[in-house]
């Protein structure tokens, strides 16, 4: 594997949030790498801060979170030294997320397109390009291909005067553009809809499309399939996979759903606790899990082709955040905890190539 | 032996952690009402209020609100009192809020009239919460042609504008306390009746009723043992705001003139002395209304934040 | 379709409601006579027990109360609504509808005063959340809540009007509608002062009437502009922590641009529905402003009737008014339809 | 069926509409529309379907917590909506039901142990206190917590532990039969397991019969003997475990099999894709309701509506042309559109 650009490097990052009962110690010292164009599934169960660690990169926390240490490098520069307005920049033009429950993320009160049509606000360059384009050659077909290739920096705002009539109906084309993008019938009727008159599937697409729009570097993708039927859910996955080969942005695949990641990712990291406990490509993840964690969590899910396997449930209860266990914070469930998992959180190790792990006895159990 | 040490010692963990849940729950109320300063000005308030009201009659002897004799018929005009001949409506170094009409310090009225006032708000407000979550209840529980018709009887009382209701019904059955209450209560008792009809409704439909349901139990024992009980945070804050508002009213109509006794010490009462002569003496009506302003600003703090502190969703 | 159904209903509750309020005004106003003698209304000092038995007679004020009922039914819609001795006997009817502009531009100044004040407040103090100026604003708004409206009254009339002409300082008038030089030098068109004055293109007659209502409609807007500070409050708290909110700050949006275009409309749909109740809330609560005033609205007279025992005004009175709040909240429910597009009928 | 305990014939669950001044039925919400099926003895049957397909309706509906339009439902040879007095005591004694959101399911006010004498003293299974305590000690034992849980409030358990005392609730009546709807979708995976190891062990244990609710089908799988598949308030297909997924008959039932996500990256998932989305059930397509997104359907389809048939022995199927339908065609049809 040729040494790959690095786009994003999460590094030792600890987060804690203040509440009622006690300090909850979401996040402590969580490490991600991710490369450019590939897709990176991050899984693991509630409470284990894949989601936190997923906000905190575009400083989307809400106010009772207070981020104590570690960097968050994007193509690199630390996002946590970024000022407000360079932040805003950055959620404008490179790195878009997409949210999980399509019902309560689009604003009920506003109809899908003014929503849409709001991302090409903040892409002034894009929408002026765009709208010179379609002047020069009226008839053109929408190029879908640079739509999804993420804009190499070079590309400016030309000066030429541009009115703002154009600009609108560009916005208003491009709109219609990235909603046939995400196979979305009849963009048109869609445009002047509200979010409750259309159905979970569409929400999602009207939400990815707004994503795409701003041609990012990185898509993070928060469990955009959890709240979603069997059968939705396969198309956005069959859409992800068709996106994945056609565009150059990497895709952080946020799920609790393994099957889900094995279905879509380049690589699966996992975590547990507020940190990332083993990171692998995802077909030698599932041929040779290493750290105990995951293995157990293959166990323990239901596979529809094997019938009567009894299913391996992980013992004991999912930590409590506010007093969490010492050390490794699986040490209480780990079939192979041993005295120095108690005192000291193990390091993440690069055991092979591209394959991380964070425990102190994987050799033991892996032998 | 062993057995009975794990015995006690199971049931001591057990009254342990009843205790420690109730523990729990009240340190984290008062974490969330330290957060609030308004909250603790409010509960120093009505401590303070509730702790005058009961030793009043300690603190001014009540004699010396003078007795107005109903075997005269003054009529309605309020100067027929000037016969006692004694110094009125001065403010001076003995008397700091001045006197009244009848010559009596304004200042001990008023803490003669705090008992009264509270009583009354107390009185009121728990008549309606009664007569609100027996209709409100059933309507919200029954439902159907019953709870249609409980709704349009209380649009209509909802419909009245202002306290025209109350002055007609004390001016019908005469200026005694138990009409004047009355008058107000048949004016308030609406708004519980929708709020408890809501609350019901919102819970009736949650999952662990369904679930008592199919573990057979009586309709009537869900509404009384589970569904009420869990309504009753909605109703304190109600009722904590509504003890400012029921002064305010009913002060308002002692203002205007349905007192039943000229010279009852109660807050709007001894206002409504100052009102043909409020320039000369504007502390007739100043400071008595100072002390209902306070009163019900009192409980309006209080509720207030009662409201932040019992938020659902803050709980969980 | 659906929309026109939905008001037909609500105005057959409306008549309804309606119904529901004469029927216990009427029992209250004649079903004790003893209390509230319906006659009073027809008798002078020097009528005689046969002339007053006559009356008695002819009214059916002793007949059955039902009976009455009807009766009076039928008066009402021949459009006899009784006359008022107190009002120089003339026609409740001309009585009421003669003063009732006065009682809607005191209701609409203050409500107007109400919006102005109460929504800003609202929204600092929602965006400054748990800092002091929400604290201040939470102690204005609790304080105008617990407020009796007579004291407020008063201590603005001492202090804009007593004390300010005592020190020379331009003082606000704390009588009457219009300066009495000015009374009826204009032509009466709607009937609100201010209105007339426009028309008849007066200003200092136009200026004047808003000079009058100024205090009392501060003191009518201060009871509610807490009612509407801490709803608003609490629903742009609610809205902000809504995911939308989330996602509008994930296009990169300035946080100004999040709050007037995603956070504003929804947090402010309840504000139309409460500036509905409150404008029907200040019509019946007009009435003690407009005694501490001597405002010549229908809510002063409305306590007149009240210790004068006139039955047939307080009918009027209690109608006219029951009739407007049911609308206006029809009203406000027809347009939170059109404001939350998620509600249809 | 011979040996069924619960026997489903024609259930109609219809929500009236109403509209007009003078709120008259305009017309019905279709949640269940006939509905016919048997539950045998110490079996799980597995009722699968995406949302609206109906599938907690027809849970509530047999509970009777939601009122029934049409049909019959035999549990016992009592007749479930005609039940009064003592016959509806027992059915609610025999009969229970685990929901689905283990933090609305457990009042917040009570107590474990309050929670659980209610039931027990309810329906008189227990005398005084300390029998009472007793019992309830036992209940908590079998569903794998300790007596330091008994006088605890519910928001002091993790999501787990709250579905395991609602488990212990309902097994304070001694049930028979019992409705577990989507009683896991809101656990994690690693306490998932464990819960459905319960519920199993506790079925063996006890011989109680289960009707398993979820769109979970990798789920659904694991736990039941015979599934049957609903798709907009109607049964469309039932069948043994081991032939519904492997060779489906009822073209939905194909699509919502190839949907399934499998925790293995080397599978190489059919290319079918189910397009479109579930029309909404007030105004339900006529015919068959699935016609608006199969690709094999005909005006037949749209005219007539097919009736749930036996093709084989324990095999039953809603559609015109069972048996005809290639599927292979579809799939390959399918991918080469899609790429």
């Amino acid at each position: 594997m040729t040494e790959r650009e690095v786009l994003l490097k999460i590094e030792d990052l600890k987060l804690n949030f203040h509440t009622y009962r006690g300090e909850v110690k979401a996040l402590n010292g969580a490490d991600l790498t991710v490369y450019r164009g590939e897709v990176l599934s991050l899984v693991g169960e509630s409470g284990c801060g894949k989601s936190t660690a997923a906000h905190a990169i575009l400083g989307l926390l809400p106010d009772n979170a207070y981020i104590l240490g570690g960097r968050i490098i994007f193509k690199g520069e630390d996002l946590l030294k970024k000022s407000g307005a360079e932040i805003r920049e950055i959620r404008a033009k490179q790195i878009a997320m997409i949210f999980q429950d399509p019902m309560t993320y689009l604003n009920p009160v506003l109809t899908a397109g003014t929503q849409l049509r709001e991302v090409f606000d903040l892409n002034e360059d894009f929408l002026k390009q765009e709208t010179i384009l379609s002047l020069e050659n009226p008839g053109r077909k929408p190029d879908y291909d640079i739509y999804l290739t993420t804009r190499t920096s070079g590309e400016t705002a030309q000066d030429a005067r541009v009115s703002k009539g154009d600009l609108k109906a560009t916005a208003n084309r491009l709109s219609r553009d990235f909603l046939t993008l995400t196979q979305l019938p009849d963009p048109e009727r869609i445009m002047t809809q509200y979010p409750h008159e259309l159905s979970g599937g569409m929400r999602q697409r009207v939400m990815i499309a707004m994503a795409l729009a701003r041609r990012p570097y990185l898509l993070i993708a928060d469990e955009i399939t959890s709240a979603l039927d069997v059968t939705v859910q396969a198309q956005i996955l069959q859409f992800l996979k068709a996106l994945r080969d056609k565009t150059d942005a990497a895709i952080l695949f946020i799920t609790h759903d393994l099957s889900v990641a094995a279905e879509l990712s380049d690589r699966i990291a996992v975590m547990y606790g507020g940190s990332v406990v083993e990171v692998a490509p995802t077909a030698e993840l599932f041929q040779r899990p290493l750290h105990p964690y995951t293995q157990l969590l293959q166990k323990s899910i239901p596979d529809v082709r094997k019938v009567e396997k009894r299913l391996d449930s992980i013992p004991g209860f999912v930590p409590d955040m506010i007093s969490p266990p010492s050390g490794c914070r699986f040490h209480p469930r780990c079939p192979y905890a041993r005295e120095k998992c108690h005192l000291e959180k193990p390091p993440m190790i690069e055991v092979e190539k591209g394959r991380f792990v964070a425990c102190y006895n994987y050799e033991v159990q892996a032998s | 032996m062993e057995v009975e040490k794990k015995e006690t010692q199971s049931k001591e963990t057990i009254r342990r952690s009843e205790r420690q849940a109730f523990i729990d729950n009240l340190k984290f109320s008062l974490y969330l009402l330290r957060k609030n300063p308004l909250v603790m000005a409010g509960i120093l308030m009505v401590v303070f209020f509730v702790v005058t009201a009961l030793l009043s009659h300690v603190l001014v002897d009540p004699a010396t609100a003078g007795v107005y004799d109903f075997s005269k018929n003054y009529g309605w005009s309020k100067d027929a009192w000037f016969q006692w001949g004694v110094q009125a409506r001065i403010i001076d170094e003995f008397h700091v809020f001045g006197t009244d009409g009848w010559g009596r310090d304004i200042l001990h009225m008023m803490i003669l009239a705090l008992p009264l006032d509270l009583s009354i708000a107390v009185a009121i407000v728990s008549g309606a919460v009664a007569f609100g979550v027996c209709l409100g209840a059933v309507a919200g529980f029954v439902g159907g042609k019953l709870d249609e018709a409980i709704l349009r009887i209380t649009d209509i009382f909802f419909a009245f504008p202002g306290l025209v209701l109350a002055m007609v019904f004390a001016a019908v059955f005469g200026r005694n306390m138990v009409s004047l209450v009355m008058a107000v209560l048949a004016v308030w008792w609406p708004v519980y009746v929708r709020l408890i009809r809501g609350q019901v409704l919102a819970e009736k439909e949650r999952a662990y009723i369904q679930a008592l349901k199919a573990a057979g139990l009586g309709r009537v024992r869900i509404l009384f043992r589970h569904i009420l009980p869990n309504t009753i945070y909605p109703i304190l804050v109600q009722a904590t705001l509504d003890l400012g508002g029921v002064i305010l009213t009913f002060s308002a109509l002692m203002f205007l003139g349905f007192s039943p006794n000229p010279a009852m010490p109660e807050l709007g009462n001894l206002a409504s002395d100052g009102i043909g002569h409020f320039f000369e003496a504007p502390w007739l009506i100043v400071f008595p209304g100072l002390a209902i302003l306070t009163i019900a600003l009192a409980f309006n703090l209080l509720g207030d934040g009662l409201r932040d502190v019992l938020d659902p969703r803050l709980r969980r | 379709m659906k929309i026109y159904v939905y008001i037909i209903r609500r105005l057959i509750l409306m008549i309804f409601v309606l119904f529901g309020v004469s029927v216990i005004v009427f029992v209250l106003a004649r079903g004790f006579p003893s209390a509230l003698d319906p006659a009073a209304m027809y008798i002078t000092e020097h009528t005689t027990a046969e002339q007053y038995a006559k009356i008695v007679e002819d009214h059916g004020f002793n007949k059955p109360l039902y009976v009455q009922y009807f009766y009076w039914l039928q008066d009402v819609f021949g459009g006899d609504w009784g006359v008022s001795k107190w009002a120089a006997s003339q026609p409740t009817y001309k009585v009421f509808f003669d003063r009732f502009p006065y009682t809607v531009e005191l209701t609409v100044v203050a409500v107007l005063m109400t919006v102005a004040i109460g929504i800003p407040l609202g929204i600092i103090s929602a965006i400054r959340n748990n800092k002091i100026e929400d604290h201040v604003s939470r102690l204005i708004a609790l304080t105008g809540y617990s407020t009796p409206s007579y004291w407020m009254g008063y201590v603005l009339q001492l202090i804009f009007f007593y004390y300010f002409y005592m020190w020379g300082l331009p003082y606000l008038p704390n009588k009457g509608m219009v300066d009495e030089f000015l009374l009826g030098t204009i032509p009466r068109v709607s009937g609100v002062p201010i209105l007339d004055g426009l028309l008849a293109g007066n200003l200092t007659y136009a200026w004047s009437a808003l000079v009058h209502v100024l205090m009392p409609a501060f003191t009518l807007a201060f009871i509610s502009l807490g009612t509407l500070a801490r709803l608003i409050r609490a629903s742009m708290l609610e809205v902000m922590r809504q995911d939308y909110i989330i996602l509008a700050r994930s296009k990169g949006l300035a946080e100004r641009v999040v709050i007037y275009r995603h956070a504003m409309k929804n947090a402010l749909i309840p504000a139309v529905t409460l500036t509905g109740l409150l404008f029907a809330g200040l019509l019946g609560g007009a009435m003690i402003t407009e005694y501490v005033f001597t405002w010549p609205g229908v809510g002063r007279m409305s306590l007149q009737a009240v210790f004068q025992g006139d039955s047939n005004f307080l009918l009027l009175y209690s109608l006219v008014l029951a009739a407007i709040i049911v609308f206006t909240n029809l009203v406000v429910d027809v347009l939170y339809a059109f404001l939350d597009p998620r509600i249809k009928y | 069926m011979k040996g069924a305990i619960l026997t489903v014939r024609n259930l109609k669950t219809w929500f009236p509409m109403r509209g007009g001044i003078l709120q008259r039925i305009s017309g019905y919400l279709k949640a269940v529309d006939d509905v016919s099926f048997d539950v045998l003895e110490g079996e799980t049957l597995g009722l699968v379907g995406e949302s609206g397909a109906g599938k907690t309706t027809v849970a509530n509906t047999l509970l009777r917590l939601v009122p029934h339009h049409d049909g019959e439902a035999y549990f016992k040879d009592t007749e479930i909506f005609s039940a009064k007095g003592r016959d509806l005591r027992n059915l609610r004694r025999s009969m229970q039901i685990i929901f689905q959101d283990p933090y609305a399911s457990l009042d917040p006010r009570q107590t474990v142990m309050s929670m659980l004498m209610e039931v027990l003293r309810t329906h008189g299974i227990v005398s005084d206190k300390s029998e009472a305590r007793e019992k309830a000690l036992e209940l908590l034992n079998k569903v794998g917590m300790t007596d330091e849980h008994l006088f605890r409030y519910p928001h002091e358990f993790s999501g787990g532990q709250r579905q395991r005392i609602a488990v212990a609730r309902a097994l304070a009546l001694d049930p028979v039969f019992m409705f577990l709807d989507e009683p896991t979708s809101f656990l994690d995976v690693s306490v998932q397991a464990s819960a459905l190891n319960l519920l199993k062990d506790l079925q063996a244990d006890r011989r109680l019969t289960y009707v398993f609710i979820s769109h979970n089908l990798s789920v659904v799988r694991y736990m039941s003997d015979r599934i049957a598949v609903m798709y907009l308030g109607k049964v469309v297909e039932i069948a043994d475990k081991k032939v519904i997924y492997v060779s489906p008959e009822h073209p939905y039932t194909y699509f919502l099999m190839a949907a399934i996500p499998v925790p293995d990256p080397t599978y190489k998932r059919k290319e079918v894709l189910l397009t479109g989305d579930i029309p909404s059930p007030v105004n339900a397509p006529s015919g068959c309701r699935f016609r608006t997104r199969c690709p094999f359907a005909t005006d037949r389809c749209t005219r007539e509506e097919p009736p749930l048939t036996e093709i084989r022995a324990g095999h039953w199927v809603a559609c015109h042309y069972v048996g005809s339908l290639d599927f292979e065609k579809i799939g390959a049809g399918m991918a080469a559109s899609a790429a």
